[in-house]
């Protein structure tokens, strides 16, 4: 079986679908890799680590796609490469399907199987494959970095000869896998961390990591299956806004992560909460691309509002390609080895199993995943 | 009587000395002095003793003394240090055996009550066991004998039978004190069952049957001081015979058993209860818990959410430390999925300045578990749940597991039974060779901690 | 009177016995148990009253016997003690 | 005989249960119900008396256990939680009392020996002491009398010779018995023995001196014991001298002060010593500490270089933690350049997860300071110099400081003598309140924790 | 022989007495004072019998004092020890 | 007196000198305070917090320059501005009088006393007016947040289900106050952090902050009675770069602080050890703006070579303005408390004061330091 990894086409994307420690070990399972050239170059792999793994480079784009039986990728692919593709041959990556409509449609008119890497399950059992949650977490830690960088103070405590410099306060709201590491992250440079999220059992797993955890009772609130959290009511979400706004002004750093999954991210930040704060503060809206927690955040940039810096930069994770490449390169490789048939050296596509079940978008035709076609109607 | 006096006095001193001796011997500063006092004490109390007005003859003393020497000081130089523990049920059995003489010899002194017979008959029967039995855990240790337990049906009723006939023969004996056949018999009998009661027992446990039966020659001497109405004989013989059954008990505890439960579950035969013990949680307590590991010398580590909930790493790291003081050689194994988000581990284990070469993976962790006397499970659950390797119908079957339940022992530190993110019943906690260490893991390991004081 | 004493003497022997041993590192299982075992062999003094007392041959043989039982168990069990604490100081130096 | 042989056992029974008693009333869990058993035991024990053939006529002993029975019930209920050690003194005294009659009366009684003599003497001796004694504690306590030390030249001696003239007065008592004479001199003497030992303690002492007193009665009872032949009163008394004893010495290591030097150091010119004690280091054992610290109930840290050096954060986080739970509040002082590194301490501390709400600048902590009753200076030394304050010729002079030399009791952590940075002498070190825990940091504390254990 | 045994008794209760007490916490000083302080109004015992001799004067209005004083050493000392210790339970509750 | 705060001159330069909350102080001690408009502007500090502190705000700077016995700055002055200075007024402020000879004989020309804060000594005693350590310390922070994230892996060790990511090594020569804090702070975000510096003291330091400190056997090495180095033999630093050269090639992030003090920096990073490095390793030179001790870094930016990025920005304390003018402001203030003279509500200016002594350059038309009289012979 032809395993085919084209170069991420969108611009400043440095990550890498493979890294050749799994080329390797895809190879060990019995399949052929097929690589563009320069692959790696980005995230500091370079082509002969690659070769050296055993993968072969392709002297064109288009061979990749035309050959492959199963395609790698991060990124979505642009819509005009759906058709390049062979019919019948398995896509994987990032695929947005909630709102890339005409690409899923792309896939089932070329018989193309999609497999969308942000429908996998969120169980014990599929963690290995959850790319969300490896990106998600380097994400949490990039942004206190670029928070921290910004903030014109340090975050530790420092009681010197030249007077005593407080502790930095950050509040970090949304308390998943990113913000997890967010808390951790700002608690290890020092700073003292107040966190909150709907999801009651976050609370613990916030004082788990040392951190404070802002009480709001917002009455109940409820999680799916998976683990994400179920939009609040346009009540609940006042109350929170109100509580959150003292805690936000006296935060010399706040870092908002909530996301609802395949909704609109709520925006928790308005303007004149912003007003509140310390002139130089910093936020971080890790949501921004989605539409952004914070009101006046820019997708892809920072911007000043009232003397606060918001960060809006997305795709945090692209910070530290290397480490984002190997984790995500290593979930790609745990979902190939999970349905990997050892005896024809294939990748069995049993649509039974639950994880396929629910991350399988396109197969043979069909919309075989019910969220999405249900969306579409 | 001055005479007499004076012996007496002397004889506390030697008690005084025992006692010394022995408070001494239970710490390794003072172990060996301890030791020479005891031993000064001894001399003290042979010595005065010559001086009773009741010995006329010294001549035999004389010759059992050099003969008895000649061989102690032979055996103790001879044997090599491996050896030791067989070496000390067999002075252990000798001393048994004296005490029975001494008992049986004391029938023909002048005055004899009935009380005086009945200690007599106690110094024969504890003597009598502890001579056997000490030969048979000799011959056990040194592998003369085979180290298998020998079970047979009906030996629980067979000691029992054997106890009464004892009894009974004692009984006769008290009434006909003239007619020694009964005293035979109680000799006998004794002997055999000291036998019956040592078999049954692997080979394995023989350290602490010998520190039982230690503690019984310590009973022996006792009723044989009783017997021939003797001071420091029974006051340094209950000495022996209770700081005995402490040790036999802080012993028991350090192999992860109860003391009650080597003295009446008819000994071997607990591996079998154990083996068939599934469905049975056995709690442990943090000073119980100390013993364990005071004496494993590989112990690993296997933190979880809990750890991080009871911000426990701390004093985690201080543990560790101590157990590696203390000689044993201690490893973390992280499971990649432990805690609620990647590397929650790590943040913790780091900022507790745990240093990254004592970090097993999974991995690393599984090949290598038989080694650990001690796998402790700190606050996790699923990660260590053995049902998603031997289960195929669990929801999380599949997911590599840490295999703590292959280690010797596994304490588990958790509040309660309640089951982990997966939600899920964990089987390890009903292993027969898991301890549940219940209680908020930092309190737990706290208190282990300072178990190891003084 | 004077059963009653020993009986007194006796309880209190034996709790003291208890008090005694609180902690024992494991290193010292053996030594210690040992070493308490030859205490036991006091046993020695009463062999010596029986074996001195020339009246009747009988008790004499047991006597005798009873003193080289016991005399070996205290002999050795000293020495064997003293040269399991000598290597144990070495071995763990420092160690608690 | 059977009647005293059944009173006797009895008296075993009693024995039995003061010797739990003492034991559970030394844990906080099992305090009470080890309380509950030794009144049993009394109760056992006086009942059981009334069967001694020696009695014959009950009615003036009914009348002394109702009238004693009314005031120790009517005395127990009325006074103050806040009186109970004057209460505990006066009761103490009453019992001394209570032996130093029975002693006498003693006198009277049929079959008496040299022997018997002797102890009819000790147990007045005693019993007079603890009397008399008690009850100065009591007036002190209750400040009925000055509180303050009464000190006159030439005191020892007049003990001496007051030890000297009882001695004298007992031997010509046992010479020529028929003689009052001499007894109530021995009275007397030891009576006015007992004030004289008690006047020149200081009030905050008294509760060392009534718990020793407590144990004197105890020896007391014993000797009365004696006195008139009875195992009981032996045994007991024994027992409650001897923990009495124990007792005491914990209570002086709580107060930072050693028994010998409560015994015989004249008691009260013990604060003369320490006074002129400058120029002198005293060292302190990791157990002494702990003493100190489990009684102390406001605590400063004041970490230095040293700390960090050992990399005792965490394991001072876990003293901290245990301090708290111990119902003591607890601080840290920290120095703007203790360490080497501006924010030096905040580091380890942060990674120690110490909270920032506990970190005190200086100019927080030195106010307070006087409210301390430990400040634990763990590694630091120049930032804790008073010559910085009170030396001009100090190199390191007009750099403020912490000024723990102002708390009730310093404890420094440091391995030796050396200086630090600045390589300057610490006065610090030879202050009388300040005790010196020689020893790696992480090590020292480690032990003090360890010692919460059990 | 009995004044020997007496001897051995005082000789094991002293030690018995020392090894029973390990570490108080310090709220419990005064309570353990006042509790061993009862016990050692065991006096009573004494004061009893020579209370009850009853052919003495002296000696009887000796003992009876010394009755009054011991049970007001013993009555008093239990019951305040009691007190403490109730209030004691409530007070540190839940503390080690 | 009047003590007079101009602004900054120098463009990017974010720091004050003086924060309202030390105005205070000052006028606490009895002087009046004159400051520029737009003081603290850059540093977040507004003018009416100055004003609330009792400060007046001048129309003109010369205003400020022409009437105040006291200039407080932080940068050097321009040299043109010396002389619109009052005579035997007291200006100070960093001076680098080792290289700024024509600066300093203006401020003798104009009878100017001049206090340079460099030459505060590092005596116990003074360290509250040291600001060389103060602001040492904040860039020392400084270095490691912006090498983070320049990295494009992260620093601390994660175990998870997506593979392990293995700690970042960090290694830091010289570990005087900066290399300290850059050491503490690796350390804190859970890197693997080594050390060197000559000073063999350095060694237990490196110790007390949990990381490893690299033995290189230099025989021996001298220090200064203020805890500077003292230049190494060309033999010795030829011995500490070949020994070094290992630990770089194995380092993610390298941070150099080695200074001498008054010397040209030594050059530890040649070229070739560059080459050894692995791709998207960062450097941080922190000496870049003096000489550098990097080979190839460039004062004020960050440079690539061999697909290693070698960071010189300098004036690192800048990045955390706040902070570091408190601290900088916190020393100016203890300065002058220190010198003060109540009764005569003036700046006792006594040249037998060790401390003063050694930092007062210019005094009544005198070049009274020592140093620096001898260096311009
Ligand atoms: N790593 C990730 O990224 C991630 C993210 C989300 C979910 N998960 C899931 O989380 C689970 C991790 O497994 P795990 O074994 O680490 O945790 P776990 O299976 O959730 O078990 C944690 C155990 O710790 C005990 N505990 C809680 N607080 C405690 C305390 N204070 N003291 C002592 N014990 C305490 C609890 O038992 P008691 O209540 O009886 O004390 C609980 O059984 C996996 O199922 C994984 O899939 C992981
Ligand atoms: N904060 C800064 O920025 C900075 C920078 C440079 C210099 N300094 C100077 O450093 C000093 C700081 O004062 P300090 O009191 O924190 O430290 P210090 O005065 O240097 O004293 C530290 C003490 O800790 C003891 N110690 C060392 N290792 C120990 C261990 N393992 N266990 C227990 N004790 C240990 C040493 O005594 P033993 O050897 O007897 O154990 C030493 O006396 C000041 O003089 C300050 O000026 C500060
Ligand atoms: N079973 C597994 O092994 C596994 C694996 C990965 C993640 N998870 C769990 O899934 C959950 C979601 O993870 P995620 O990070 O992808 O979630 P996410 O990225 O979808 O959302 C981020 C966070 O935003 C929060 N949020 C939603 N509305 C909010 C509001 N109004 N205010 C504040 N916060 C709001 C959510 O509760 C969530 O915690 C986490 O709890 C994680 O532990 C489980
Ligand atoms: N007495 C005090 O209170 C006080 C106050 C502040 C600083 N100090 C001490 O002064 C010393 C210097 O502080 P600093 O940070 O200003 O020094 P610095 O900035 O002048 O130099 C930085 C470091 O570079 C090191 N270095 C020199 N040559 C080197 C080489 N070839 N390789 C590697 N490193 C080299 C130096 O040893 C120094 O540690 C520090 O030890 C500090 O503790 C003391």
């Amino acid at each position: 079986m032809l395993i085919g990894v084209p170069k991420e086409m969108q611009p400043g994307e440095n990550r890498v679908s493979l890294i050749p420690a799994d080329v390797k070990k895809l190879i060990g399972l019995g399949a052929k890799v097929l690589i563009e050239k320069d692959l790696g170059h980005n995230a500091n792999f370079a082509d002969d680590e690659y070769l050296v793994a055993g993968a072969e480079i392709a002297d064109a784009r288009d061979e990749i796609l035309k050959n492959a039986d199963i395609i790698l990728r991060l990124r979505k692919p642009p819509i005009t490469e759906v058709g390049l593709m062979k019919p019948n041959s398995l896509h994987i990556s990032y695929l947005d399907p909630y709102n890339e409509n005409d690409l899923t449609e792309e896939f089932r008119q070329h018989r193309i199987t999609a497999l969308s890497m942000e429908m996998i399950p969120r169980t014990t059992r599929a963690q290995k494959m959850d790319a969300l949650s490896s990106q998600a977490s380097l994400a949490g830690y990039v942004t206190v970095l670029l928070a921290a960088e910004k903030l014109p103070r340090i975050l530790p405590m420092m009681m010197t000869p030249a007077g005593t410099l407080k502790p930095a306060n950050v509040f970090i709201i949304g308390v998943g896998v990113a913000g997890l590491q967010a808390i951790a992250t700002a608690k290890r440079l020092g700073a003292r961390v107040t966190a909150f999220d709907p999801r009651s059992e976050t609370a613990e797993q916030v004082h788990s990591l040392g951190a404070k955890f802002l009480d709001i009772d917002l009455g109940d609130t409820a999680q799916t299956k998976d683990g994400y959290a179920v939009e609040l009511t346009p009540a609940q979400l006042d109350i929170q806004k109100q509580t959150q706004k003292e805690q936000i002004a006296k935060s010399d750093i706040v870092i908002t992560t909530a996301q609802v999954f395949g909704r609109r991210p709520p925006v928790l930040i308005t303007k004149e909460m912003l007003a509140g704060m310390r002139n130089g503060s910093v936020i971080v809206d890790m949501a921004a691309e989605t539409g952004g927690n914070v009101e006046g955040s820019t997708a892809g940039k920072t911007v000043e509002i009232d003397g606060v810096s918001i960060i809006g930069d997305g795709n945090w994770a692209n910070y530290v390609a290397c480490d984002a490449s190997q984790m995500y390169s290593s979930n790609l490789f745990s979902l190939i080895e999970e349905f990997w048939d050892k005896e024809q050296n294939k990748f069995k596509l049993d649509l039974t199993d639950d994880i396929l079940h629910s991350c399988v978008i396109t197969h043979q035709g069909e919309i075989v995943n019910e969220r999405i076609k249900n969306l579409n109607k | 009587m001055d005479n007499t006096l004076l012996i007496n006095l002397c004889y506390v001193a030697a008690a005084v000395l025992f006692i010394f001796g022995l408070k001494e011997l239970g710490s390794p500063a003072t172990a060996r002095r301890g030791n020479l006092l005891s031993s000064v004490g001894m001399l003290i109390a042979v010595f005065v003793t010559l001086f009773d007005k009741n010995i006329l003859d010294f001549k035999w003393i004389l010759l059992g003394i050099i003969i008895g020497s000649l061989i102690g000081v032979f055996a103790a130089r001879a044997v090599a240090m491996t050896a030791m523990p067989e070496m000390v049920a067999l002075l252990n059995g000798s001393g048994g055996l004296a005490s029975l003489l001494v008992g049986f010899a004391a029938i023909f002194l002048d005055v004899n009550t009935t009380f005086t017979y009945i200690t007599i008959i106690l110094s024969i029967l504890i003597g009598g066991i502890t001579f056997s039995g000490s030969f048979i855990a000799w011959g056990k240790l040194s592998e003369r004998i085979s180290g298998k337990p020998v079970l047979f049906g009906g030996q629980q009723i067979l000691n029992l039978i054997l106890v009464l006939a004892i009894i009974a023969a004692g009984v006769m004996f008290t009434l006909q004190p003239e007619n020694l056949f009964y005293i035979y018999i109680v000799i006998g009998l004794s002997l055999l069952l000291g036998i019956m009661v040592v078999i049954p027992i692997g080979g394995a446990d023989m350290p602490v049957v010998i520190s039982l039966l230690n503690s019984y020659s310590g009973l022996a001497a006792c009723a044989a001081g009783f017997a021939i109405n003797n001071i420091i004989l029974i006051v340094a013989g209950a000495l022996v015979g209770a700081s005995g059954i402490i040790l036999t008990n802080i012993m028991c505890k350090a192999m992860n058993r109860s003391l009650s439960n080597v003295l009446f579950s008819g000994f071997g035969s607990v591996k079998q209860i154990a083996g068939t013990a599934v469905g049975e949680v056995k709690p442990i307590s943090p000073e119980d818990a100390y013993y364990v590991l005071e004496s494993a010398s590989n112990v690993l580590i296997v933190p979880g959410y809990g750890l991080a909930v009871a911000q426990a790493q701390h004093v985690v790291k201080e543990l560790q430390e101590l157990l590696e003081k203390n000689g044993a050689e201690v490893f973390y194994a992280v499971h990649p999925v432990a805690g609620r988000m990647p590397g929650h581990m790590n943040v913790l284990l780091a900022e507790a300045d745990v240093s990254y070469d004592l970090l097993l993976e999974m991995e690393q962790a599984n090949p290598r578990m038989e080694t650990f006397d001690v796998a402790m499970v700190i606050g996790a659950n699923d990660v260590v749940n053995p049902d998603s390797r031997d289960n195929e119908t669990s929801p999380i079957y599949g997911m590599p597991i840490i295999n703590v339940d292959y280690a010797r022992t596994v304490f588990v530190l958790k509040r309660s039974m309640a089951s982990g993110f997966a939600g899920i019943e964990n089987p390890l906690f009903f292993k027969p060779n898991t301890r549940m260490l219940f209680g908020d893991a930092k309190e737990s390991i706290g208190s282990v901690v300072r178990e190891f004081g003084n | 009177m004077e059963a009653v004493l020993l009986i007194f003497i006796l309880m209190l022997a034996i709790f003291l016995g208890f008090e005694l041993i609180n902690k024992v590192p494991s290193s010292l299982h053996t030594p210690l148990m040992s070493g308490s075992n030859a205490i036991s062999g006091i046993t020695l003094v009463g062999a010596l009253i029986s074996a001195g007392e020339g009246n009747n041959t009988f008790t004499i043989v047991l006597g005798t016997l009873a003193v080289i039982f016991a005399t070996m168990n205290v002999v050795g069990g000293y020495l064997v003690t003293d040269r399991m604490l000598a290597m144990f100081r070495k071995k763990t130096g420092g160690a608690k």
